[in-house]
């Protein structure tokens, strides 16, 4: 075996290792450990996407001394190498773009703790993306939860902690649905890696035995990772999570979070049930119609907030409604689609995230829209990344956000029964969300001369504003040439297979 | 190939520059050198006119980038790009001069100015744009790029204009969007081109009724920009907020992106699929609609900005309608009348912009005697007035024959008449609503005190201008022959 | 020779003690017991009726279903939905386990190749007696890792929420001395016999993890209770003789990075087809099959240490 | 409905106290109400898992006397399942107590409806 086949596995296991030494060690030391662990594990992930793209074979990586149905395994192709070197590039940046911040939000002996958290929500991240077990996914799906709650606490403030503990009931409903799920295919299956269950979901399928369990085993799980990504009427924890958190974490939760049990669902689409048995039955038409329910409804939301940050928040429920509406669409464009605006959104959700804080910062500290009047022209930097982030939300050409929209409308064309809803619901949502982010654009490019605030020059933040500037490269990147990815994400979605 | 980009591309580094380098100042900075900013702005403007004209005679079209797979940004100049390029690089480069002495009574000029010539760069972007995501592309760019002169003054109320004019202007090119999506899926390529339609022929027998559909609703949406019938609010909300300049270049050259695009699309399907179905007769119905009611509106609007702004309305759809008739005689009469009305309506707003500017009047019947004060400016008005009106010599009297002409000839039941009948009546409300104003403010009455009577007439910077302009509307009146040549060139594809 | 003793000297005799003790003469609570009865919360009044005041407002605004209709009738919402999306899941379930396979019958899918592999091959591929064992931490070590580090995360939020500042850990410290009752007799004589047995009795669990019933986990709760009772019985003061949150830090932390590094060590050999120098040893001796002796001392140290500090981060913020 | 509903009686069972603690963690307003809840809710799934191992007849997977034949004893893979469950579990409930004390010694009290009003008027 190629020695690149080992990186995977060490991703994960020095991401978990990073996070126990850092808990020895004082604020600033794991401060440097974070940043290089993510550095040395997103190199390590492109190394591992060219090779994958190179042999173009996606390959099982065994955790143990037991080959398939016995020992545990993980597994990487395309579309994993691809998602975890995208998920440590916006971890970095977003840390980094926080980072002037983590000062005034968390109580300097508990800084290591918080690094502690991060580096144990990338190895659950990680192992969520490149795992083939069932039950490891179970299990790193509950450390997901518990560090991203972490992560909403840390700053101490009574919303957050009050975000907290709904997040943790609504994430606790949700890996409840999803264990059982789980347990009921595994008494139909007898096993828990996603390779086996396939072959006997098949069989099962095909004798035509079991169909009512297997079916609410798909429902239960479906509906299990749907609570925990926040899909539109399990939301209401989320704009107050979102809103009050430290920035980082925000943009963090915002952009990989809820991503990471997003992706859990497409390897439990492809790889433990299949895509066509999974587009056979009527739950893709209920993940459809909540979609299209958040995009709506989410955008409504975020219109009536006066709040930068709630509002910004807001949005994510709308554009987790466009994932899932991919999702509901059943067929491969339609997933590409989602994928692609996994990656469209997570580059621009914490892209917003970022700046808003520059915004917010040079307006007294103050969230509220009549307080950032001006505030692009205190601080340039942030302005323009608001705007850019804005432009790709809103889907100006040029920008991720059109990319992925043009994508869905493809997929739509092409499902005769829910192309007119998907293109209707598309350009209302597409209308809403520049209502509220022009709103905000014009808001802060308003002129105020006699704002009490002091602006901030680039020598006062240079390392944020080099963020904000690869944030807005990140963007541009995928709204300029987005076939190469487009094509990535297919071919990993064909390894899936 | 590099005149075509450098045309596109320095006026909106310019302007880039322009926002950045001479940004408003905060509290306690030293405030903008505005001599400097005109003359860089002044320069910019004339060396992307140089490119553009320039840029008219490239034949070779090129590939910029591919968007995605099989989405090329596509750059070519055809015959009808021609002639909206043209009409830009007249008009935007006057309005601009003009910008210089009228904005001196309003702020922030380094913004207003960026983003003036952002507009002209992604106008000319526009224009030579050869494929329909290339052109979605620019047409958002458009709307983004002049809201911010519409909000110029930042009031309330201007914002609220603004804002109105987004979501009009992104809820039609969305509808647009949704039809490209739809001829993604059915045409070869998403290249232009003028008669022949670029729909597979299967395509059209499979699925012909819900194309049309698609055809109705891109026409719908790309007729947001253009004013037509149902989504005409913006405009009157958006040009009296706006500063005059800047409303003269709203209202004759950014509209007409919405008239280019109506072309564009008619291209893609063809005309021979459109003609004869439900969707000719709609739209004819519609754009016939917006004629009378935008006359009717204009007739009675006291403030003049608002009046001129309904009569865009009104006239922008004596356009659509020579498309929507759809033969060679009425698409001359449109493209005549693209160039009539775009110098003729810049011309009077820049007129009601220096009355606003010397006299601060913006109600019409404040100007009683405005003749006697500003003469040359009245002349230019009266005399774009004729031309808006259809009196011979003048542009508007040609393109007006040609669009009569072709609709007589069309041999669609009922609108072949019914057409030119309201072209005439929507002529003679535009006589009542233009003429009075030069009528009183010529002769302003006996009753009138003729002793607080002064000279306002303003300075060359302003004056000039609009004197181009009109005599240009003039010019094309006298000599249309080259400009038909030109059309007839763009009407039959080549 | 018999010496008559002083009245003096016998009253200090264990007899003496032990019958005084009986007949209920003395109460070992009286003058051994250091109990400060908490003062009667006397809160400022006016403070009061404002919070009160606040409250009732709240509640009004909360609960008032009378006036506030769309409130009222987002209660009931929310209230039936929920039920009625419960009875339905209950439905659905009945449902779904009436279709299952029976219960108890060697013919379902679960009894497979995969469960037949680890009762027959057990023994030997991992060492472990104790096949449930050999599964955890040999065949599924993964999720074995993780779950250890959910408890590790968990710990670390724990810390986050509740672990004070300096100043409001010394106001604590004070309250909690005052406050909670210190040597009671009776629980102190208990512990001092019962916490070594339990104690005891935990790491016989930890080391005979991979032999018989029992393992890191429940070794390690059993040891982590022992040491609440400790605690409970003497205070923090003798606890933090031993044992601080910088110990239990260090213990963490090697625990953790052994259980990681082993378990790379042998995930590493496994997926490499490399051999692994570990030795299984002989099935049935207490030192044997391999890693999971040492992992299970590892996980037994850790869910001791997080025991005993969630019990002490809960009662005072911090140790 | 399936053939089995009544062989299956341990499973329905936890069906149903899945259900319920469902509900409360729905339902309740009082929040240690809602982390009980959450444990019967848990506890319901380990039972179910339990079930899942059951073979009737046979003992433990503890190998004595070396015997290692499949007829001898259940299958091991539920239990070990179960296993890590409940440290899930565990962690979980520390957590979710933690949170519960820290709102209750900022806002004494223990119902979220309150503490958002509250929390809605400090306006922060």
């Amino acid at each position: 075996m190629n020695f690149i086949c080992n990186f995977p596995f060490f991703s994960i296991l020095l991401s978990l290792f990073s996070g126990t030494i850092c808990s020895v060690l004082p604020a600033k030391a794991a401060k440097v450990v974070n940043r290089v662990v993510i550095i040395v594990i997103g190199l390590m992930s492109a190394v591992l996407l060219l090779y994958l793209l190179s042999t173009g074979e996606s390959f099982i990586y065994w955790m143990g001394h037991f080959p398939a149905p016995w020992g545990n395994e993980i597994r990487a192709g395309v579309l994993e190498a691809g998602m975890a070197l995208f998920f440590c590039i916006i971890m970095y940046l977003s840390m980094a773009g926080g980072a002037h911040k983590l000062p005034g939000e968390v109580v300097e002996s508990k800084h290591n703790l918080y690094y502690i958290l991060v580096n144990l929500l990338l190895s659950s991240l990680l192992a969520l993306v490149y795992t083939n077990d069932m039950f490891t996914a179970y299990v790193f799906v509950e450390i997901n939860t518990i560090s991203a709650c972490g992560l909403i606490m840390i700053r101490q403030v009574g919303r957050t902690i009050e975000a907290a503990v709904r997040y943790m009931i609504m994430s606790l409903l949700g890996s409840g649905l999803l264990l059982f799920g789980l347990c009921i295919m595994y008494d139909l299956t007898g096993h828990l890696l996603m390779s086996n269950i396939k072959e006997s979901v098949g069989l099962l399928i095909a004798n035509g035995e079991y169909q009512i369990p297997l079916i609410v085993s798909v429902a239960l799980m479906c509906i299990g990772l749907c609570i925990k990504s926040a899909l539109f009427p399990f939301h209401a924890w989320l704009p107050d999570a979102y809103g009050y958190s430290t920035v980082s974490s925000a943009a963090i939760l915002s952009s990989l979070v809820s991503k990471g049990y997003i992706f859990l669902l497409i390897k439990i689409i492809y790889r433990v049930i299949g895509f066509d048995i999974f587009n056979s039955t009527r739950i893709i038409d209920v993940l459809f119609v909540f979609g299209l329910m958040g995009m709506i409804f989410g955008s409504l939301s975020a219109i009536k907030e006066n709040d930068i940050r709630r509002m910004i928040a807001f949005s994510s429920v709308a554009q987790i409604g466009y994932i899932y509406m991919g999702f509901g669409m059943g067929t491969q464009a339609g997933m590409v689609a989602s994928i692609f605006h996994i990656l469209s959104h997570a580059a621009t959700k914490s892209l917003l995230f970022i700046a808003a804080i520059g915004l917010t910062d040079v307006s007294g500290g103050s969230h509220k829209f009549i307080d950032l009047t001006g505030a692009a022209y205190r601080n340039k930097w942030a302005g323009a990344a608001f705007t850019v982030g804005s432009l790709s939300m809103v889907g100006i050409p040029l920008f991720s956000g059109f990319i992925s929209k043009l994508l869905f409308a493809q997929a739509a064309v092409q499902v005769e029964g829910k192309m007119l809803a998907s293109l209707i619901v598309l350009g209302i949502s597409t209308v809403l969300n520049a209502v509220y982010f022009m709103k905000t654009v014009i808001r802060i490019y308003a002129y105020a001369p006699d704002a009490p605030y002091k602006g901030i020059t680039f020598r006062d933040m240079k390392a944020y504003a080099v963020v904000l500037v690869c944030f807005i490269l990140l963007n541009v990147i995928l709204g300029v040439s987005s076939q190469p990815i487009v094509d990535m994400i297919g071919q990993g979605l064909a390894m899936f297979a | 190939m590099y005149l075509i980009l450098s045309s596109i591309l320095f006026p909106i580094l310019a302007g880039l520059f322009l926002l950045v380098r001479y940004r408003t100042p905060l509290s306690g900075e030293k405030p903008v050198d505005r001599q400097s900013l005109t003359a860089m702005a002044g320069c910019s403007l004339i060396i992307t006119a140089i490119f553009v004209i320039a840029a008219l005679f490239a034949e070779k079209g090129f590939t910029l980038f591919y968007l995605a797979q099989s989405l090329p940004i596509y750059f070519r100049v055809d015959s009808v790009g021609r002639i909206f390029s043209l009409l830009a690089v007249i008009v935007i480069p006057c309005a601009g001069f003009f910008s210089f002495e009228y904005m001196k009574h309003e702020e922030h000029e380094s913004r207003y100015y960026g983003f003036y010539l952002l507009v002209f760069g992604v106008f000319n972007a526009l224009c030579f744009a050869g494929n329909l995501i290339t052109f979605y592309l620019f047409f958002e760019l458009l709307t983004m790029s002049s809201m911010p002169l519409v909000l110029h003054n930042g009031s309330k109320e201007a914002v609220m204009a603004g804002l109105k004019y987004l979501f009009y202007s992104l809820c039609g090119a969305y509808a647009a969007l949704f039809g490209i999506y739809f001829l993604y899926r059915n045409c070869g390529s998403l290249t232009f081109t003028v008669v022949d339609g670029a729909l597979r022929a299967s395509a059209i027998t499979e699925h012909g009724g819900f194309l049309l559909v698609v055809a109705f609703v891109m026409l719908l949406g790309f007729g947001v920009k253009a004013g037509m019938f149902p989504m005409h609010a913006w405009l009157p909300t958006a040009h009296p907020v706006a500063p005059a300049p800047a409303s003269a270049v709203l209202s004759a050259v950014i509209v007409k992106a919405g008239v280019l695009a109506t072309i564009r699309v008619l291209g893609m399907f063809g005309t021979d699929f459109l003609k004869g179905t439900w969707v000719q007769t709609a739209w004819l119905c519609l754009t016939l609609v917006t004629v009378f009611m935008g006359s009717l509106l204009a007739y009675r609007e006291p403030v003049l900005k608002k009046r001129l702004a309904y009569s865009t309305v009104s006239q922008l759809s004596y356009i659509l309608f020579g498309l929507a008739v759809m033969n060679d005689t009425s698409f001359t009469g449109s493209l005549l009348h693209v160039l009539a009305h775009g110098f003729i309506k810049a011309a009077l707003f820049l007129c009601a912009g220096a009355i606003i500017y010397r006299t601060g009047k913006t109600r019409v019947e404040e100007m009683r005697g405005i003749g006697k004060e500003m003469p040359v400016t009245m002349w230019c008005f009266t005399i774009a007035s004729l031309g808006l009106i259809g009196i011979p010599p003048t542009g508007g009297f040609i393109s007006k024959w040609f669009l009569a002409l072709g609709s007589l000839n069309s041999g669609i039941p009922v609108f072949d008449v019914l057409g030119p009948v309201i072209l005439l009546v929507s002529a003679l409300l535009t006589a009542g609503y233009l003429l009075p104003l030069s009528i009183h403010g010529f002769f302003p009455g006996a009753d009138y005190d003729y002793g607080s009577l002064q000279k306002r007439e303003p300075c060359k910077l302003m004056t000039m201008p609009i004197s181009i302009l009109t005599f240009l509307s003039v010019l094309i009146g006298v000599f249309p022959f080259l400009i038909i040549v030109v059309i007839y060139l763009a009407a039959t594809g080549r | 020779m018999s010496r008559k003793k002083t009245a003096e000297e016998y009253q200090k005799t264990f007899a003496f003690r032990f019958f005084r003790w009986l007949s209920g003469e003395k109460d070992p609570y009286n003058g051994e017991m250091e109990m400060h009865p908490q003062k009667e919360y006397q809160p400022d009044p006016e403070a009061v009726l404002r919070h009160e005041k606040e409250h009732d407002a709240i509640m009004d605004k909360v609960y008032d279903t009378e006036h506030n209709k769309w409130l009222h009738l987002f209660h009931r919402l929310y209230q039936t939905t929920s039920i009625l999306f419960c009875l339905f899941l209950i439905a659905l379930l009945l449902v779904t386990v009436s279709y299952l396979p029976a219960i108890g019958s060697v013919t379902r899918p679960v009894n497979n190749e995969v469960s037949e592999r680890y009762i027959e091959k057990g023994l030997e591929e991992t060492g472990a007696v104790n096949i449930v064992a050999g599964m955890i931490l040999d065949y599924r070590a993964f999720d074995t890792l993780g779950e250890s580090h959910v408890l590790f995360v968990a710990t670390i939020t724990v810390l986050i929420l509740l672990r004070l500042n300096k100043t409001e850990k010394d106001e604590a410290e004070v309250s909690d001395r005052r406050f909670e009752p210190k040597n009671d007799a009776i629980l102190q004589l208990v512990a001092t016999f019962l916490v070594p047995v339990i104690i005891i009795f935990g790491i016989y669990i930890i080391l005979n993890g991979h032999l018989g019933p029992g393992g890191g986990f429940s070794g390690g709760a059993v040891i982590g209770a022992g040491l609440v009772l400790y605690l409970n019985a003497f205070g923090f003061k003798k606890t933090e003789r031993f044992f601080t949150e910088k110990t239990y830090k260090w213990i963490c932390f090697f625990s953790l990075s052994f259980y990681c590094l082993a378990k790379s060590y042998s995930f590493y050999t496994g997926a490499n087809q490399l051999h692994s120098v570990i030795p299984k040893g002989t099935p049935g001796a207490i030192l044997s099959s391999g890693l999971i002796l040492p992992l299970n001392i590892a996980v037994g140290l850790v869910v001791a240490c997080t025991i005993y500090a969630f019990y002490a981060m809960f009662r005072k913020g911090g140790f | 409905m399936g053939p089995n509903l009544f062989v299956n009686y341990g499973e329905a069972v936890s069906a149903i106290l899945f259900c319920i603690g469902f509900t409360n963690l729905l339902l309740q307003t009082n929040l240690i109400k809602k982390i009980i809840g959450l444990n019967i809710m848990d506890s319901a799934i380990y039972l179910f898992l339990a079930e899942k191992g059951y073979i009737a007849g046979r003992v433990a997977p503890i190998v004595v006397n070396g015997v290692t034949g499949t007829e001898t004893y259940i299958n091991p893979i539920p239990s070990g399942l179960v296993l890590t469950g409940i440290v899930v579990s565990v962690s979980v409930t520390a957590l979710m107590l933690s949170l519960t004390i820290r709102l209750y010694t900022r806002y004494h009290t223990l119902d979220l409806d309150e503490i958002s009003t509250q929390l809605k008027k400090e306006g922060k």
